[in-house]
């Protein structure tokens, strides 16, 4: 429980920009931008920020469906960025990933039967009889019915959906499941049940979880740690109850406050924070929440923050100029 | 209590398929009133929706058809309105916004143009620089900065929620009485939804229109309505003013759908409580209340006959034949 | 494993079906596609069975039975219509069944005291006339409807075979691979096809084969495109990323997940290719530059017709054929478009 | 494609242009003619002296002893029933791009009517084939057999009323050989066919060509029409600026208005210096000839039928049998003629070439012969209209040997010659095969026209057990594959000339070499000798023998397989339009050319004539509906077969 399964050091992602006819590079995007963080065995890490972020880019990158740009991902001892693809195949039983769209993560072609036997096939695993045998036990664990292996994925609601993207990411008995925003397209009374079954799946098969979403709330609710990202860069990260009841940096202070109360009681004034989220292609200068922060000083503008310790056991880092005086603001 | 601006009766709406018809709207009824909003709750495939594009008269044909039912505003009736008279109030009268600016802004047409020709629809006598005039203030009024030069962009070059200040700018030029919001914020992040629905609350502060605004998410109906209707399966459930209805939920669908969601200040990793199964298909729908399937509390009864909705005080009302019981 | 259809593949069946003009239009074309098969047996100047001196002949298969063989005085082919004269004179037991029209569709006929075209004549089995060769034209329908759908078909095929391989590789790799083939689909596209095929067509003689590959040439273009399309936008899709999140190769990724998707592209395109193919070839044998003669073509047949007004029932038989053919065809692919995207057209009052 | 000289090749554009015109043409009129209008000329230039200095040349003394010959003594063809007087309205497919007869672009509609009106030296009688006076009054012949003297007519005058003259001779080859002209073929005709012209006073002169030849032959080959010195001016600018200039005409009718782009108005000229010749007289008769654009032949046909056009070639079977049809002729207003004449035919003929050595067999020349069911094919696609070619040089009078008879459609013959020939099995489709070969030949053809022609003898030859496999090539690429000689069997004519010609055709030196005529690849001693003969013999009998001679020894090589000739013009004319009895000469191939016609093919044309007094009787007719008697000549006077 204690080692560290994932450790990412450096990671950079850039999207090269092109234009012209002839397609030439004329900029990038940077989408990830020097991200370091590390997962240790069984443990959820949250990753939350707006859309743009770079937080899906990482959950990609991490799995090498993105080529990284620059920087190490340390799975196990091993750096994946480094080695081959091959190498990389037969290492993507250890990893999986949950999409956002169920609809979309489903091919619309194939029965369900032969989506959760995909796994088995591409890995050389097993012969039929024990395929269509190991297909019944993901259904039964994700909790679809029995018969459900010859239908087609559009027969069945999103949440069913989810369950399947879920019993086809589990299929191979991965050791890190990254989640990329699983609930967000979700009705509500949906949501609860797929978050129960992660749960109870993490628990049963010893599973990490990197788990993404833009809902603090749901983040919350199943992460150990979480990181929050703005603009390709970790700006805060820390325990998950920490971040909720003492956010340091400003932009996560303005994230919690953004999120409306259900509760008509406590109403208050929701806007925080003015302005859009700046484009990555041409990032602002210094601290890229600067054109944001209410706390902005001309340091900002300049120099770029470093992520550092904001707590005396490490487990709580910010990356802010001033992170010691507006964390009291909230 | 306050009048009633816009009131909707019994109205019964649907879509034919390809084999067969289906009734998505079954019986709902309520009431807007003069400044307040409404939220209209409910999962996606309640009706939320086609309630909205029902009082637009907006539902597409010839596969959208309204059975049967009253639209009242201001007590006229919009179902038995021609045609043209619709068009008139359409954008005048009740305006409405959609989750998806882009695609409800015209992609080739600079949004000062687009914004101009609310104007020269619905007040064709100002000359062409005071419906500038009004267009840029119209876009200073959502806190779009330096209107002027925004009145050239066309609608890609603006963000999600510049877009959507873009929408709201033009439902509200025409000073509606209603303005039908439908999940505007939805595809919005946290941070812009915020400064959208706060610019919401302001206008509606110093216009004083009416909203209907409608939404899957309770904390926005916590923050922004003054009433809430909750829809299940095409069917109003449970209406109430926003803190009787979370002070003291009475449906069972209601009271899952609050306790099931996260809560920032809920313990971690603890398991959620959740409504079994899922939301039926509407050609699959339950005989009896539509939520027994799904209900812990369903007993025969429920399934012998639809509840209708019955008066828990003046201010809530609930379709559920054991809200008594249950709520001792 | 049961062997089921998707229901998705079900119901866009049922909603085919349900289109009854298109539905039917399609039944009636596979059948006249059947017949077409067998047109031998249907339109031919050779006998369906022969009963000689107690044995059956099956001439309409195979090899020439020289006249001698059924007493005749000639080594050529037996005149079975006269043969079929013969044994009805003679009353001798022997008899023979020809075909319901009786002609091949390149044998000139005459009658007495008249020149071609003649006008329908039933007691001749001349049912639609004689073009102004003298040969009947009802049986050069058939061969020539058998000639153009079979030419578009297979024409279809190679063309569909290169624009999905072609399309499926730009759009899955994309890059300067792409971009080069890009730029050429772009180039190529602004040929004039038609001048093209006219001009290679006045030099060397196309065959069949030869005018199909001519044709491909300049027409692998459009399928490809929409494949690109296609394959662009499908390799993006999250399902294609859970399959390499899996491992699965990159011919996996194509056959298994890619194509089956775009396919339906494809089948909806699949109508309209054959009747560009059928008007395609049409157009050329009409200006004189398609298949050989004396190849039964319906472009011949058009251009006789025009060229020959007074003998209305050429121009009527055949521009009545291609109609019907055509209509029929494009009702077909009206019916696999709505029924497979089945965009209810809306409007708003 | 047998193009030695200047008048075949005139000849041979002429045949091409006339088909269109044949189809097309003939005329009526808007009988609002004052006489002597202005000329109402749109953009062309009327002047004619563009040359003030004019070029004269040296004359020589004539030779002594000269023989000079006229013929007064051969029939007259025109009728002296003839009236002088109306329009004669015909119509032409496009608008002319220049009035030049020269140069680019001139190959137009319109330049048959410009050269039927420039007299040439001496013309020939289309019936009798003899020399007739024209520009030339006399003529006798040098000693070397290629020169010729001519005694100019000294009443000759061009339209502008200045008189012709030897110098306007001489000038014509400075005019000819001028690059200024851009004209090559005219340039090397001129420079190496006809060597000198010399000038012995202002009316008389002599013409040396090339190569010593027949008497008659020397005036076809060589003889020229005169050029006015004072129009041309040549310089660089030559081909744009005589775009638009009327250019002097020595014939009897001038362009007299001229609207472009619409129509062309000729006008017969008031005291033609040759009204009153022998072999002019009663002839071009109409007052003026109006030529209207009308673009299509469907179109023209229509403006006939209303009245518009006087005259319509009916030649093409679809005209003649199926639209010439209804009350306009059935009451007798339009009337029908169907003309045979008697002229060198094109020889039509599948042309085997030897290079292939299946047809290196005599047995199967002649047993492919005899499997061609050409009867059949008259019978039926061609509607008995077109006849058996039996001689490939048909037409030609004394040089064509009638004799010949082309080899018929006789399975049994054709069975003979095969099994002769070795080729006894036959496969399951029913060909011949030996040795696993088939006997199968490619047939090469340049029109679609002769597809329905061929699929026939295709079906047919089946029954030989010969397979036929057709190849339709573009005419160009056609030509090209025959002058490879790549070909198998060639589907083609070649044009005719005054002379049958065979040394490009059949001599051994032309065997085996790419671009000569000799497409069959004939190589025989025998035929070598006896072209030889004929083309060194200047003898005109002996000639004429010896071509009947040839043209035996070819059809014992049994090399071409002759088809079929056209013998006829056919036309339809409203019924004030005239014709002389009998109606057309032996070499008119049309009967309603108002000119003197094309001059290479005789002095044809101008027969006709309108009675203005039958034209104002039939419209008074028409508008009240009676009718006169129908009428459908079939002329056979000339007819040959």
């Amino acid at each position: 429980m204690n080692g560290v399964l994932l450790s990412v050091k450096n990671l950079k992602m850039y999207y090269p920009v092109r234009g012209g006819i002839l397609l030439r590079q004329t900029g990038e995007l940077r989408a990830v931008d020097d991200v370091s963080f590390e997962i240790k065995y069984g443990e959820t890490l949250g990753l939350v920020g707006e859309s743009g972020c770079g937080k899906s880019t990482v959950a990609k990158t991490l799995l090498r469906l993105y080529e990284p740009t620059a920087g190490q991902i340390v799975f196990q001892g091993r750096d994946l960025a480094k080695i081959s693809k091959k190498e990389m195949r037969s290492l993507r039983q250890e990893m999986q990933i949950i999409f956002q769209d169920p609809a979309e993560s489903l091919n619309t072609r194939h029965t369900v039967g032969s989506i959760l036997e995909e796994p088995f096939v591409i890995h050389d695993k097993g012969n039929a009889r024990q395929r269509k045998q190991w297909v019944d036990e993901l259904l039964q664990k994700v909790g679809l019915p029995a018969d459900s292996n010859t239908k087609y994925p559009h027969e069945f609601s999103g949440g069913q959906r989810q369950r399947i993207g879920i019993a086809r990411a589990i299929a191979l008995k991965p050791k890190l499941l990254i989640c990329d925003e699983p609930v967000s397209a979700l009705d509500v009374s949906v949501q609860s049940q797929i978050l129960n079954l992660l749960m109870q799946l993490q628990n049963d098969l010893d599973l990490t979880l990197i788990f993404i979403a833009h809902d603090l709330a749901v983040v919350k609710h199943i992460s150990d740690r979480i990181v929050v990202m703005y603009l390709g860069k970790i700006v805060e990260t820390a325990g998950s109850d920490l971040i909720y009841k003492r956010p340091l940096h400003p932009y996560t202070q303005s994230l919690i406050r953004s999120i409306p109360i259900p509760d008509p009681v406590q109403r208050s004034k929701l806007a925080t924070i003015e302005g859009d989220l700046p484009s990555a292609i041409n990032p602002p200068s210094g601290c890229h929440f600067h054109t944001r922060c209410p706390y902005a000083k001309d340091k900002c503008r300049t120099d770029v923050p470093m992520l550092e310790s904001a707590s005396d056991n490490g487990e709580h880092k910010i990356a802010c100029h001033f992170a010691g005086d507006v964390g009291l603001a909230i | 209590m306050n009048d009633s601006v816009l009131s909707v009766k019994n109205l019964f709406a649907g879509f034919s398929g390809d084999e067969d018809y289906v009734q998505v709207l079954s019986d709902v009824s309520f009431e807007v009133k003069k400044g307040r909003t409404l939220g209209i709750v409910g999962e996606s495939g309640c009706g939320k929706s086609v309630t909205a594009l029902a009082i637009m008269r907006l539902l597409p044909l010839p596969a959208g058809r309204i059975e049967k039912g009253e639209i009242l505003l201001d007590g006229e009736n919009l179902l038995k309105l021609p045609v043209e008279k619709m068009h008139s109030i359409r954008g005048k009268r009740i305006a409405m916004i959609f989750q998806e600016p882009m695609t409800a802004l015209n992609p080739v047409q600079k949004i000062g143009r687009q914004l101009m020709e609310i104007y020269s629809l619905h007040f064709p006598k100002l000359t062409q620089e005071q419906m500038q005039t009004n267009a840029v203030a119209m876009l200073r009024k959502v806190r779009i900065p330096s209107p002027e030069k925004r009145m050239n962009d066309y609608p890609h070059q603006l963000s999600g929620g510049m877009r959507q200040r873009v929408m709201i700018a033009m439902a509200l030029a025409s000073e509606p009485d209603i303005l039908i919001a439908d999940e505007p914020t939805t595809a919005l992040d946290v941070t812009i939804q915020a400064q959208v629905l706060s610019l919401m609350q302001d206008l509606q502060a110093e216009m004083g229109m009416s909203i209907i605004f409608v939404t899957h998410d309770f904390g926005v109906v916590a923050q922004l309505c003054d009433d809430v209707t909750v829809m299940y399966a095409g069917r109003i459930i449970e209406e109430a003013t926003v803190k009787e209805l979370f002070a003291s939920p009475k449906h069972p669908y209601t009271k899952g759908l609050l306790s099931s969601m996260p809560q920032l200040d809920s313990k971690s990793k603890a398991e959620l409580k959740v409504i079994r199964g899922v939301v039926p298909g509407m050609n699959q729908i339950p005989s009896g209340c539509r939520f027994r399937d799904r209900c812990d509390y369903a007993i025969d009864k429920c399934a012998m006959a639809m509840p209708g909705c019955e008066q828990v005080n003046s201010n809530h009302k609930v379709a559920c034949v054991r809200w008594q019981e249950l709520s001792a | 494993m049961l062997l089921r259809f998707s229901p998705l593949t079900v119901r866009t069946w049922n909603r085919f079906r349900s289109i009854r003009r298109g539905y039917w239009s399609a039944v009636i074309l596979l059948v006249m596609l059947l017949l077409a098969c067998f047109a031998e047996l249907l339109a031919n100047n050779r006998a369906i069975v022969v009963y000689h001196d107690s044995t059956l002949y099956f001439p309409t298969y195979g090899a020439v039975i020289p006249g001698r063989v059924f007493g005749l005085e000639y080594q050529y082919e037996t005149n079975y219509r006269e043969l079929q004269n013969k044994y009805t004179e003679e009353g001798s037991g022997n008899w023979l069944l020809m075909p319901i029209i009786p002609y091949s569709p390149y044998e000139t006929t005459v009658k007495e005291g008249s020149y071609p075209p003649e006008p329908p004549d039933l007691s001749r089995s001349h049912y639609l006339g004689t073009d102004i060769a003298g040969r009947d034209i009802s049986s050069r329908l058939i061969y020539g409807f058998r000639i153009a759908i079979f030419f578009s078909l297979i024409l279809l095929i190679i063309n569909y075979a290169v624009g999905i391989a072609l399309g499926c590789m730009m759009g899955y790799w994309g890059g300067g691979f792409d971009l080069i083939f890009q730029r050429i689909i772009e180039i190529w596209s602004n040929v004039p096809i038609l001048y093209v095929i006219m001009i290679i067509a006045s030099i060397i003689t196309p065959n069949f084969m030869l005018l199909i590959l001519i044709m491909v040439l300049f027409g692998w273009m459009s399928m490809t495109w929409y494949m690109r399309t296609a394959t662009y936008k499908e390799k993006e899709r999250d399902y294609v990323l859970a399959a390499r999140a899996l491992g699965a190769s990159t011919p996996r990724i194509i056959f298994m997940h890619i194509l089956p998707n775009a396919i339906s592209i494809v089948v909806t395109f699949v109508p309209f290719s054959i009747v560009s193919g059928i008007s395609a070839l049409t157009s050329l044998d009409y200006l004189g530059f398609g298949l050989p003669a004396p190849t039964p073509s319906w472009g011949e047949m058009l251009r006789q017709g025009t060229d020959n007004l007074h003998a209305p029932w050429i121009a009527i038989s055949v521009v009545a054929a291609l109609v019907l053919v055509l209509t029929m065809v494009t009702f077909v692919g009206e019916a696999v478009r709505e029924a497979l995207d089945p965009k209810k057209h809306a409007i708003y009052e | 494609m047998c193009m030695s000289t200047n008048r075949l090749k005139e000849a041979f554009r002429k045949t091409g242009i006339l088909i269109g015109l044949i189809s097309s043409l003939t005329m009526i009129s808007s009988c609002t003619n004052n006489a002597e209008d202005d000329q109402e000329v749109d953009g062309v230039n009327v002047q004619t002296v563009y040359v003030e200095d004019l070029p004269t040349y040296p004359s020589k003394p004539l030779p002594v002893g000269l023989v000079w010959e006229t013929n007064e003594d051969d029939l007259v063809y025109a009728s002296p029933d003839a009236k002088k007087g109306g329009v004669f309205r015909s119509a032409m497919l496009a608008f002319p791009l220049t009035l030049r007869v020269v140069g680019p672009d001139s190959n137009t509609g319109l330049r048959d009517l410009l050269l039927g009106n420039q007299f040439t030296l001496t013309d020939i009688h289309p019936n009798t084939h003899k020399i007739i006076p024209a520009l030339a009054t006399h003529w006798a012949y040098g000693d070397d057999g290629k020169t010729v003297y001519y005694k100019l007519d000294t009443e000759a005058r061009w339209s502008d009323g200045r008189l012709v003259l030897a110098d306007d001779y001489l000038f014509t080859l400075d005019f000819m050989r001028s690059k200024f002209i851009v004209a090559p073929w005219y340039n090397k005709h001129y420079t190496e066919q006809i060597l000198e012209i010399t000038k012995y006073d202002d009316y008389t002169i002599s013409i040396t060509g090339a190569i010593a030849k027949p008497k008659i032959d020397l005036h076809y080959y060589y003889g020229i029409t005169p050029t006015a010195r004072h129009f041309h001016k040549l310089d660089e600018n030559w081909v744009s600026n005589y775009n638009w200039r009327i250019e002097p005409n020595t014939g009897p009718y001038q362009i007299s208005k001229i609207k472009k782009g619409k129509y062309i108005e000729f006008s017969l000229k008031e005291n033609w210096w040759a009204k009153d010749r022998k072999f002019y007289k009663n002839r071009f008769n109409v007052r003026s000839i109006r030529l209207d654009v009308i673009r299509d032949v469907e179109a023209a046909y229509r403006h006939f039928l209303k009245g518009d056009l006087d005259a319509f070639g009916l030649t093409m079977p679809s005209f003649w049998h199926d639209k010439a049809k209804g009350d306009m002729y059935d009451k007798g207003y339009i009337h029908k003629i169907w003309f045979y004449n008697d002229m060198p035919r094109p020889s039509e003929g599948m042309y085997l070439n030897q290079k292939s050595e299946l047809l290196r067999d005599k047995n199967i020349r002649y047993g492919l012969a005899h499997s061609m069911n050409v009867e059949l094919m008259l019978n039926t696609v061609l509607r008995g209209d077109y006849s058996r070619l039996h001689n490939l040089d048909t037409g030609y009078g004394d040089y064509s040997n009638t004799e010949i008879r082309a080899r018929e459609f006789d399975l049994q013959k054709a069975d003979a010659y095969f099994n002769k020939a070795g080729w006894v099995e036959r496969d399951e489709d029913g060909i011949r095969i030996k040795n696993n070969r088939r006997l199968s030949f490619v047939v090469t053809y340049g029109s679609e026209l002769h597809a329905n022609r061929l699929v026939l003898l295709k079906e047919e030859a089946k029954k030989a057990g010969v397979e036929l496999v057709l190849e339709q090539l573009d005419p160009a690429a056609m030509y090209k594959k025959e002058m490879e000689k790549q070909h198998e069997i060639a589907w083609m004519a070649w044009g005719f000339g005054f002379h049958p010609q065979y040394w490009g055709q059949f001599h051994s030196d032309n065997a085996d070499i790419p671009q000569t005529n000799n497409i069959t690849n004939t190589k025989d001693k025998i035929l070598d000798t006896l072209i030889e003969r004929f083309r060194n013999s200047a003898d005109g009998k002996e000639r004429a023998a010896l071509a009947r001679e040839i043209q035996q020894y070819i059809h014992d090589l049994g090399v071409v397989i002759p088809l079929t000739t056209v013998s006829y013009v056919r036309s339809a004319y409203w019924r004030w339009v005239k014709l002389p009895d009998p109606p057309g000469t032996k070499w008119s191939d049309t009967l309603f050319d108002p000119t003197n016609g094309d001059g290479m093919m005789g002095s044809t044309g101008g027969l006709f004539w309108i009675d203005e007094q039958e034209k104002a009787r039939t419209l008074e007719a028409m508008k009240k509906g009676e009718a006169f008697e129908p009428s459908t000549i079939i002329d056979t006077t000339y007819k040959t077969q």
